[in-house]
């Protein structure tokens, strides 16, 4: 197979086996399960074959859109040394998630339904990653949108999963609309939506404002997708849906596309230098407040996904950093894996504790799942940065490149999460794992099969190594940092980042060790600085209020004044002139000679 | 064959009619009708083989419009109209003899049918010579030939109060407007000295015309004309003649009435648009009265709950349209565009057809409910889907949906009036083809959405159409929707 | 024969009968009277006719087309009132009055 | 002359005026002739002797019969019982004098009748009169409008048979 | 007679048919999937290359009078008005499909069948004329068939009030629009009815400019009535609501889009002039639709009505991209309007077969039906997601043609268009909103405990479901599809509006 036919090929089978199932397999759910499985290792397959360096292809195209000269939309796959890296990461954490399911989502009713919604998002994700112009990207984007939503929802029939699968979908597509502005102003700046052609105009533009503005606007699809503040409020609510689902897509995958998205035009954030510093901040802010968050939540998911957002923090950080961008996506690289395997990690926790997801009420279970006690504390050290992991590595990268550039307001942020993060992860670690049994169900917890159990174990493997050039050289041709040129500037970063480790870790420590309830309570943290309240109430009025004012504006002023008076006023004269025609006939010849007298008057005057 | 021949013929067979009736013992006095209607189809076959003389010096001629394609297709008019008149009062023999004889008293079971076949072809010739008519005197003799058939028409149903007082009404009302109208002639005949309408015309259109007197002259002929097509405001005999008369009269008023009253209008005014002093005057007071007559038609259609009654409202409503048509005669500076001779024939011809229609419905209905409200439509479409849909087309056409002829009407009316700058007019057209949509179509909400108001367990009869309305309704809806698509099937007999 | 009168005189007159004869249709009650006063309007109407004739000379007659109208006018109103008795005789058979303000049953 | 027009112009119009104020139905009827013979004269002093007598014979005759044979027939109540309404009389009036006055108004203005009655030949001899030549008139030109009216009289009396019979046979 | 002509006359022969007592459903399934097969066949043939110019022409002339333009009876497909003819065939069966079984209706099952027909037969006659006067006439077919069957099939208590407002209204809207078209004839010399013969006279010799702003005002008050254009669209949602599901798809999905279909191909190449002066009018009323329908959407409390509003909501995009009037705007709009008309068709199915299983529509009402019919739940889902514009379905490609058309050329700076874009966008989010909560009402969350589980959809329901979501698929997956045929006739449009 030549690489444009693989590269299709990837792009395309996901959405075979999942229109399939849909189609019929989904009969028989232990075969869609497999058949979904199967193509998750045949992409992933493929995409090690493409891996590893090579030329910067584009692959042959299908036209989409045909509009003459006023508008060409393609669909066409580029294949540089991003998107194969992120091609990597996608597939090779795909496969295990969906190996992952095999078990986890065994005796489940809507298990069709499941792969071919992993199916679809790994479609949807490749197209993202391999997406040659912002239009195909924006459809990919979308789909991205949809598959996470099916997702979500998974267990529909749940108020709170159904409402978590709306919410993100909508909060996405609040980011949508700023992304598509985004995509038309680029468009109309510098007349193309292909990302190369835009490469090459976008020195040319001369409205330097517009330009700024075209990139936040893009960037606000990245808010979306990625979870930034202010539309971070999805993810955490995302955690409805079935674990490992968290873990591929509110982890490793999805959540970075923004990320990967900034990167791949990276071309255009640093030519927009007010939009970069934006981005810096907005990245360096959610990372804060999202480190501050998972503090106080008790939901093991929950605090994974706080952690998530302040990761994708860091990574869109780096992006608006100039420079930062590889480093960005050096971590993005990392964090995949490492999340992924504290998802996973997590899931077979649940699994195991019967659905309990509260820490609370688990407990000593380090004893009774020692694998998965195991990797998780190889995932929990990969990201809070425990030297020689791969965490480490990736975020000295981003911490060292805002260094450089001097954003030290970013960068303060950034170092102030650096000491949040151990501390938070700690605490999940200590209060899970540790200390007693606090309920029936972690109890009966037993260590999980190795259907589950070997995903774990070689996503620890990753956790600790992916960083190192053994890996990086064939994973990770484009984004990886320089091992060697960090440990060269071994500096200010590098000690404030190991002393939060240190401090981190101590403090947690010292409040969790053998409690049985936190000790710490602060409920601005544990109630999210009330930002879904706000939200609830903001909706409440501005669109629900504005809605139920247009309904009745519509109900009881524009349907009277357009179509009901002039029917009734209509009506009212007929009612009004029937009067004339009294009945009597002398009245008649009366109207009748005023009307001839009339008539002469007009006439003869 | 000479044309006067068609009246003739006509009279004739009324002639025939009546002494069949006096002197022959028949049982059903139906074949009296029967016979008419055979004549008449006869008669109008004939008229596709007149011929026009090589002179008009003729005595004849003098009160012939010469060669005049027009004239024939109002004769047309007035023959279909008569015949489909007396299908319907062949259909309308039993409530004729319940209300004008009194068995009890030794009348004859069928008495006073004969007159009721008859009469209806007095007024046709009367209406075919008004068709042709060019001239002050055969004007007003024919004219009056058929008001005064039509006094007797109208009233015949004498022991029904609503008939009696119908024809009272129509009596002074009309012979008030005959003697504006011998008045008027009188003006007329004074200021131009002469009876013919050429004549007329000429006289009027010398510039030293005596514009003040001519103008008066016109004022009292448009008051008699304006009454005899239901103008506003002197229509106001028309929502209680057309209830109270029988309903095969009503049809007949409605149609041959107002139409051969409209190609008078046209003969008569036409020498007035003529004439370059008074032209602008008479186009507005045409306009003027097209407007009152369009809004009264209209609205006051909207809120009416008698069918005949709310169909009179809609024959003021349509002669507010074609007056429409009337005052937007082309000036001198638009040379090219409609006449309204034309737009107001078309409109007359597809008036005829679905006015027809309508009345055919509600005479065979009338034979199995009793009353004419609205309301005791109820559950028509059930009981006869077929006359369910005849009324729906009918309704169609006069609201003047599209490929129904009513609506050719409309466009041409609103064709003319736009070519003319007639703007308000326009407008107060439109308003009132709006309001036509609902008055119309009100009709369809008791005949569809209704049930039939007939007692528990008793079964749903259906209503018996006689062969002759079935024929006739179906060549009529044919024609409705045939002239709907194609106008030229219409245009093509007169032009 | 010379004479003072004038054209007018006889248009007004009959101007001031057939104003007559309308104000009878007006205000009078009684449908027989009512129906005189029609008449009355249609004489007023054949005066200016018969005025208007003679006073539109030809080769030294009047135009007699304006009595040959008049004829037939004369003609039709008396068929006119023939039909229009017989209505009435007609109405007071059946509602017992021939007062017309009584006629409105049918209305609006 | 002009004296005797004014004598019958006044009969004519109080004829008139005496069947619109008199309430009996027969003092009405009884004026109308009145006034159709002042019309009459009118009419022969404008030289129609033909129309003259025939507004006599036939209006003042034979119509007017008619109309009393009726009244007596119905034997109608002498006056019209209720007064006549204020408003509809006051109504009328002004409609009916402001009509007067636009004739009046349109005859000055027009000036159409400001000729004297002018002269005309005597008569030409025998076979001359009007009657001959409205005779000739209405049996040669006006021949089709006479068979016409033949038809409405004809109508007239079918219909008054079938209105006015008391049962149909 | 041409293929065309078939076409046109099959769907109305077959009312006839009815009428005289053929078996109903019969003969309109059979009418409506011939004259669907016969348009594929028309579009297969169809030759794209043959740049803009009508394919298969067929013309009768009917009357040349004097002061009267010629008129013919003449049909002729270019690509716009073949994507409409499509649209009306595919919609038209499914309608066929989804309709009850003459047992299941109560009374008048041939009125049923042959109203539909007349409504459908109407609107492809009305897409198919090339002549001004019978492109009017077509579609006012549909009035009393739509009057008749709201009040006689409708359901809700208010089924008389709804008939008698969308009669009126749309008569009323008419009406103008017929004094504009006439307006329009006139201004052109008033000397055929041909639209094609009239565009080109536009361009050599158009009308005053004072002329072109009233023509086209009126056309757009008038084919704006017709589109529930705001503020005239609140005969639409309750009529759509209280409509048989049949009805509504035909109503909704294709009859509505005649008045789109008149603006592009009867406003524009008229009154370009007008079009351009009016174009701020436009722009603001279209963000009528998009942005305070759409929030009326939102507060809409039952299915039924909210996919009313939501179809009157959508017909702002449509308007976008007509007031963009470039190539780009006008092939989306075209392309919108075949794409809405599949999805809105799609959903009304649905919601038609929701009421009649479970007798109400209402939100509150509902819930977790996704467990008791999940072929139904997916379908569903399907269609809300590409009534919000999701990629894959022909809405999304439509929207992001419409979009960029009407945001080309602010390379200067955003003009007045570019800002009622940007504000339309926002439209995209309020159109996920309701539909998200619609479909979460319905089919998600835990299921009412009163509420009984129907069968699942049946293969005859299940069949028009996939027909509509395939051509809806289809086109969205390969928009060039559809674009194909619509781009050279956009240009010859253009081209003769200058």
């Amino acid at each position: 197979m030549d690489v444009t036919t693989i590269a299709w090929t990837v792009l395309l089978l996901p959405l075979i086996v999942a229109v399939s199932i849909l189609l019929g397999l989904k009969r028989w759910s232990g075969l869609a399960s497999l058949v979904s499985t199967g193509s998750a290792f045949i992409t992933l397959f493929l995409c090690i074959r493409l891996a590893g360096g090579g030329d910067d292809l584009e692959a042959a195209s299908f036209s989409w859109i045909n509009m003459g000269d006023a508008l060409q939309i393609d669909i066409g796959l580029v294949l540089d040394d991003l998107s194969r890296g992120m091609m990597l990461i996608v597939t090779s954490i795909g496969f295990l998630v969906h190996l992952f399911s095999l078990a986890y989502m065994k005796d489940d009713a809507g298990k069709s339904r499941y792969f071919a919604g992993l199916s679809l998002f790994m479609f949807s994700m490749t197209g993202i990653v391999l997406a040659d112009n912002f239009i195909m990207m924006f459809i990919f984007w979308e789909l991205v949108g949809v598959s996470s939503y099916i997702l979500i929802g998974h267990w529909f029939e749940k108020d709170s999963a159904a409402d978590a699968a709306k919410k993100a979908f909508l909060t996405n597509r609040i980011g949508d609309f700023g992304f598509m502005i985004g995509i038309l102003l680029v468009w109309t700046l510098t007349g193309s939506i292909y990302f190369n052609e835009i490469a090459a105009a976008v020195g040319g533009v001369e409205n330097a404002k517009l330009l700024n503005i075209a990139v936040f606007c893009v960037f606000c699809g990245a808010i979306g997708k990625s979870a930034q503040l202010p539309l971070h409020v999805w993810l955490p609510d995302a955690m409805e849906g079935p674990t490992p689902v968290s873990a591929l897509i509110h982890a490793a995958t999805m959540v970075a596309a923004g990320v990967f998205m900034l990167a791949r035009v990276t071309f255009l954030v640093e030519s927009a230098e007010m939009a970069a510093t934006v981005i810096a901040w907005i990245g360096a802010i959610t990372a804060l407040v999202a480190a501050l968050m998972a503090l106080q939540q008790n939901d093991i998911k929950r605090i994974l996904a706080y952690s998530t957002l302040s990761q994708l923090g860091y990574m869109i950080m780096a992006q608006g950093v100039h420079h930062g961008s590889d480093a960005g996506m050096f971590h993005l690289y990392t964090h995949a894996f490492f999340k992924a395997l504290l998802f996973l990690g997590s899931g077979a926790v649940i699994y195991a504790c019967h659905h309990e997801q509260d820490i609370w009420k688990m407990g000593g279970l380090r004893k009774k799942m020692p694998i998965t006690f195991i990797t998780f504390a190889i995932g929990t050290a990969a990201l809070i940065a425990v030297p020689f992991t791969s965490g480490f590595w990736s975020k000295e990268a981003i911490l060292e490149a805002a260094h450089h550039e001097h954003l030290w307001g970013p960068y303060t942020l950034a170092i102030i999460v650096a000491f949040l993060t151990p501390f938070y992860m700690t605490r999940l670690v200590i209060v899970a794992f540790f200390g007693k049994n606090r309920s029936d169900n972690a109890d009966h917890a037993k260590e999980v099969g190795p259907i589950m159990w070997v995903p774990l174990a070689l996503l620890a493997f990753m956790a600790v190594f992916s960083a190192y050039d053994f890996l990086t050289g064939p994973l990770m041709a484009n984004g990886h940092a320089d091992i060697g040129h960090l440990i060269g500037h071994f500096g200010l970063t590098a000690t404030l980042s190991l002393t939060g480790l240190v401090v981190g870790v101590s403090a947690a420590i010292y409040f969790y060790k053998g409690k049985d309830k936190d000790p710490i309570s602060i409920p601005a943290f544990a109630d999210r600085f009330y930002i879904d309240e706000i939200y609830e109430k903001l909706i409440a009025i501005f669109q629900d209020g504005a809605s139920k004012v247009c309904d009745l504006l519509d109900r009881y002023f524009i349907d009277p004044i357009v179509a009901r008076f002039p029917a009734m006023t209509a009506m009212t004269t007929g009612s009004i002139l029937r009067i004339f025609q009294m009945g009597n006939v002398q009245t008649y010849a009366f109207m009748f000679s005023i009307a001839v007298v009339a008539l002469i008057v007009f006439l003869i005057s | 064959m000479p044309v006067y021949f068609l009246e003739i013929i006509v009279v004739a067979l009324g002639l025939i009619m009546l002494l069949v009736d006096a002197f022959a013992k028949i049982k059903d006095k139906r074949c009296i009708a029967w016979t008419g209607m055979v004549g008449l189809l006869v008669v109008f076959g004939l008229l596709f083989n007149v011929q026009w003389p090589e002179s008009t010096d003729g005595a004849f001629w003098e009160f012939y419009s010469s060669n005049d394609q027009i004239s024939l297709f109002y004769k047309g008019i007035a023959i279909i109209s008569t015949l489909i008149v007396l299908i319907m009062a062949a259909d309308f023999r039993h409530i004729v003899v319940a209300q004008t004889a009194d068995p009890e008293k030794g009348a004859h079971p069928q008495a006073g049918l004969g007159e009721f076949f008859a009469l209806p072809m007095f007024a046709c010739a009367g209406l075919m010579l008004m068709a042709s008519a060019n001239n002050l005197v055969s004007i007003f003799v024919s004219l009056e030939t058929v008001t005064i058939t039509f006094y007797i028409l109208v009233t015949y149903l004498r022991r029904n109060v609503g008939s009696l007082e119908a024809g009272v009404k129509y009596l002074i009302l009309g012979a008030l407007s005959t003697g504006f109208l011998v008045y008027g002639f009188a003006w007329i005949y004074g200021i131009t000295g002469s009876m013919q309408l050429s004549e007329i015309t000429t006289a009027l259109a010398k510039p030293e015309v005596n514009s003040i007197a001519a103008l008066f002259a016109f004022a009292l002929i448009l008051v008699a004309l304006a009454f005899k097509v239901g103008g506003a405001p002197f229509h106001f005999w028309i929502p209680d003649v057309y209830q109270g008369a029988p309903t095969p009269i009503t049809a007949f008023l409605s149609v041959g009435s107002k139409a051969a009253g409209f190609i008078v209008f046209l003969r008569l005014v036409s020498p007035f648009l003529a004439s370059d002093v008074l032209a602008d005057k008479v186009t507005l007071v045409l306009a003027t009265i097209a407007g009152i007559t369009l809004i009264m038609g209209n609205l006051a259609a909207m809120p009416q709950k008698n069918f005949k009654r709310l169909l009179a409202y809609s024959s003021v409503a349509h002669a507010g349209f074609l007056l429409m048509a009337l005052a937007s005669a082309p000036t001198k500076s638009s040379e090219g565009s409609l006449s309204p001779a034309t737009v107001v024939t078309f409109y007359l011809g597809a008036y005829l057809l679905m006015t027809l229609l309508a009345f055919l419905v509600i005479t065979t209905v009338r034979n199995s409910i009793a009353g004419e409200e609205i309301e005791s439509y109820k559950g028509l479409a059930k009981r006869s889907p077929f006359l369910a849909f005849m009324l729906i087309i009918s309704m169609a056409s006069l609201a003047g949906i599209p490929l129904t002829a009513g609506f050719y009407g409309k466009l041409f009316v609103f064709k003319i009036a736009a070519d003319q700058g007639n703007w308000t007019l326009l407008v107060i057209g439109l308003i009132g083809a709006a309001a036509g949509f609902y008055y119309y179509l009100k009709i369809a909400v008791p005949v569809f959405f209704g049930n039939p108001a007939i007692d528990e367990g008793e079964k749903l009869s259906t209503i018996h159409v006689s062969a002759p309305a079935r024929t006739a309704m179906v060549i009529l809806t044919i024609a409705i929707i045939a002239a709907g698509v194609n106008p030229n099937l219409i245009i093509g007999l007169f032009s | 024969m010379e004479s003072a009168l004038t054209l007018d005189h006889f248009l007004i007159v009959s101007g001031f009968l057939f104003a007559i004869g309308l104000a009878g249709v007006l205000v009078r009650r009684n449908i027989i009277v009512i129906f005189m006063c029609l008449e009355l309007m249609l004489s007023a109407a054949n005066l200016t006719l018969v005025a208007f004739s003679r006073f539109n000379v030809h080769e030294g007659q009047p135009s007699y087309e304006g009595h040959v109208l008049l004829f037939f006018i004369i003609t039709v109103a008396a068929a006119e009132v023939a039909v229009g008795l017989a209505i009435i005789v007609a109405l007071y058979r059946s509602r017992e009055t021939t007062d017309v303000g009584k006629l409105n049953t049918m209305k609006n | 002359m002009t004296f005797l027009f004014f004598i019958f112009a006044a009969l004519t119009l109080f004829g008139g005026i005496g069947v619109v104020v008199n309430r009996n139905p027969v003092t009405s009827a009884f004026s109308m002739i009145l006034s159709f013979l002042g019309l009459a004269a009118l009419f022969i002093q404008l030289n129609a002797y033909l129309v003259g007598v025939l507004q006599i014979l036939v209006y003042a005759g034979a119509i007017m019969v008619l109309f009393l044979f009726i009244i007596m027939l119905l034997d109608i109540p002498k006056a019209e019982n209720k007064r006549f309404p204020v408003f509809t009389l006051g109504a009328s009036v002004v409609v009916v004098v402001s009509f007067v006055t636009l004739v009046i108004a349109v005859i000055t203005k027009s000036g159409v009748g400001a000729a004297k009655l002018p002269a005309i030949e005597a008569q030409k001899g025998p076979g001359q009169s009007d009657v001959h030549q409205i005779g000739e008139l209405l049996f040669s030109t006006y021949w089709f409008p006479v068979q016409i009216v033949a038809v409405l009289l004809l109508v007239a009396t079918v219909g008054v048979v079938v209105l006015s019979k008391r049962e149909l046979k | 007679m041409t293929i065309l002509e078939i076409i046109v006359t099959l769907p109305l022969l077959a009312a006839l048919v009815i009428g005289l007592g053929a078996p109903a459903r019969f003969t309109a399934l059979g009418a409506s999937v011939l004259v669907l097969i016969m348009s594929l066949v028309t579009a297969l043939r169809f030759s794209p290359s043959i740049e803009g110019a009508l394919q298969n022409v067929s013309s009768r002339p009917l009357m040349q009078m004097d002061g009267f333009p010629s008129l013919s009876l003449s049909f002729g497909l270019d690509g716009i008005s073949l994507v409409m003819l499509l649209l009306s065939a595919i919609v038209m069966v499914a309608a066929v499909l989804v309709s009850p079984k003459e047992s299941d209706l109560k009374h008048s099952p041939r009125l049923f069948y042959l109203s539909l027909l007349l409504i459908g037969g109407g609107a492809i006659g009305a897409f198919c004329s090339t002549d001004l006067f019978f492109l009017y006439a077509f579609h006012e077919l549909a009035l009393i068939p739509t009057f008749l069957m709201i009040g006689i099939f409708g359901t809700g208590k208010n089924r008389l009030r709804t008939a008698w407002t969308i009669t009126i209204y749309l008569g009323v809207g008419s009406l103008v629009l017929l004094v504009g078209l006439i307006l329009a004839v006139i201004g052109l010399g008033g000397s055929t009815f041909n639209i094609e013969e009239l565009t080109a006279l536009a361009s050599d010799a158009p009308m005053a400019a004072e002329m072109q702003n009233w023509v086209f005002f009126l056309l757009l008050v008038g084919f704006g009535v017709l589109v529930s254009l705001f503020p005239f669209h609140s005969w639409a949602a309750p009529a759509y609501a209280e409509a048989p599901a049949p009805v509504a798809m035909l109503h909704a999905g294709v009859l509505k889009k005649f008045g789109l279909y008149g603006l592009i191909r009867v406003a524009l190449p008229f009154a370009p002039a007008g079009a351009e002066v009016l174009l701020n009018l436009v722009l603001v009323l279209l963000l009528g639709n998009i942005i305070y329908i759409g929030l009326v959407t939102i507060a809409q409390k039952s299915l039924d009505r909210m996919l009313g509003y939501s179809s009157v909501m959508h017909m702002g995009y449509i308007f976008l991209g007509i007031a963009a009037s470039n190539e780009l705007g006008l092939s989306g709009a075209v392309l919108l309007m075949f794409a809405h008309g599949i999805s809105i068709a799609l959903l009304f199915a649905m919601s038609g077969w929701l009421r009649e299983k479970y007798g109400t529509l209402e939100f509150n009402k509902l819930g977790g039906i996704g467990k008791q019919v999940p072929k139904l739940g997916l379908l569903f889902g399907f269609a809300a997601f590409a009534s919000a514009g999701l990629p894959g379905f022909a809405n999304f490609a439509a929207e992001v043609e419409v979009f960029i058309g009407a945001f080309a050329g602010a390379q200067d700076g955003l003009g007045w268009i570019q800002w009622a874009t940007i504000i339309s966008l926002w439209g995209v989010v309020i159109s996920a909103v309701y539909m998200l909560r619609a479909y979460r009402a319905i089919f998600m969350g835990p299921i009412p405990e009163k509420l009984e589980a129907p069968a699942d959809i049946c293969w005859s329901m299940r069949l028009p479901l996939i027909i509509l979501l395939v051509a809806l698929t289809a086109v969205g997956f390969v928009p060039e599809l559809l674009n194909q045929f619509i781009r050279p006739a956009i240009t010859v449009l253009l081209a003769a509006a200058g």
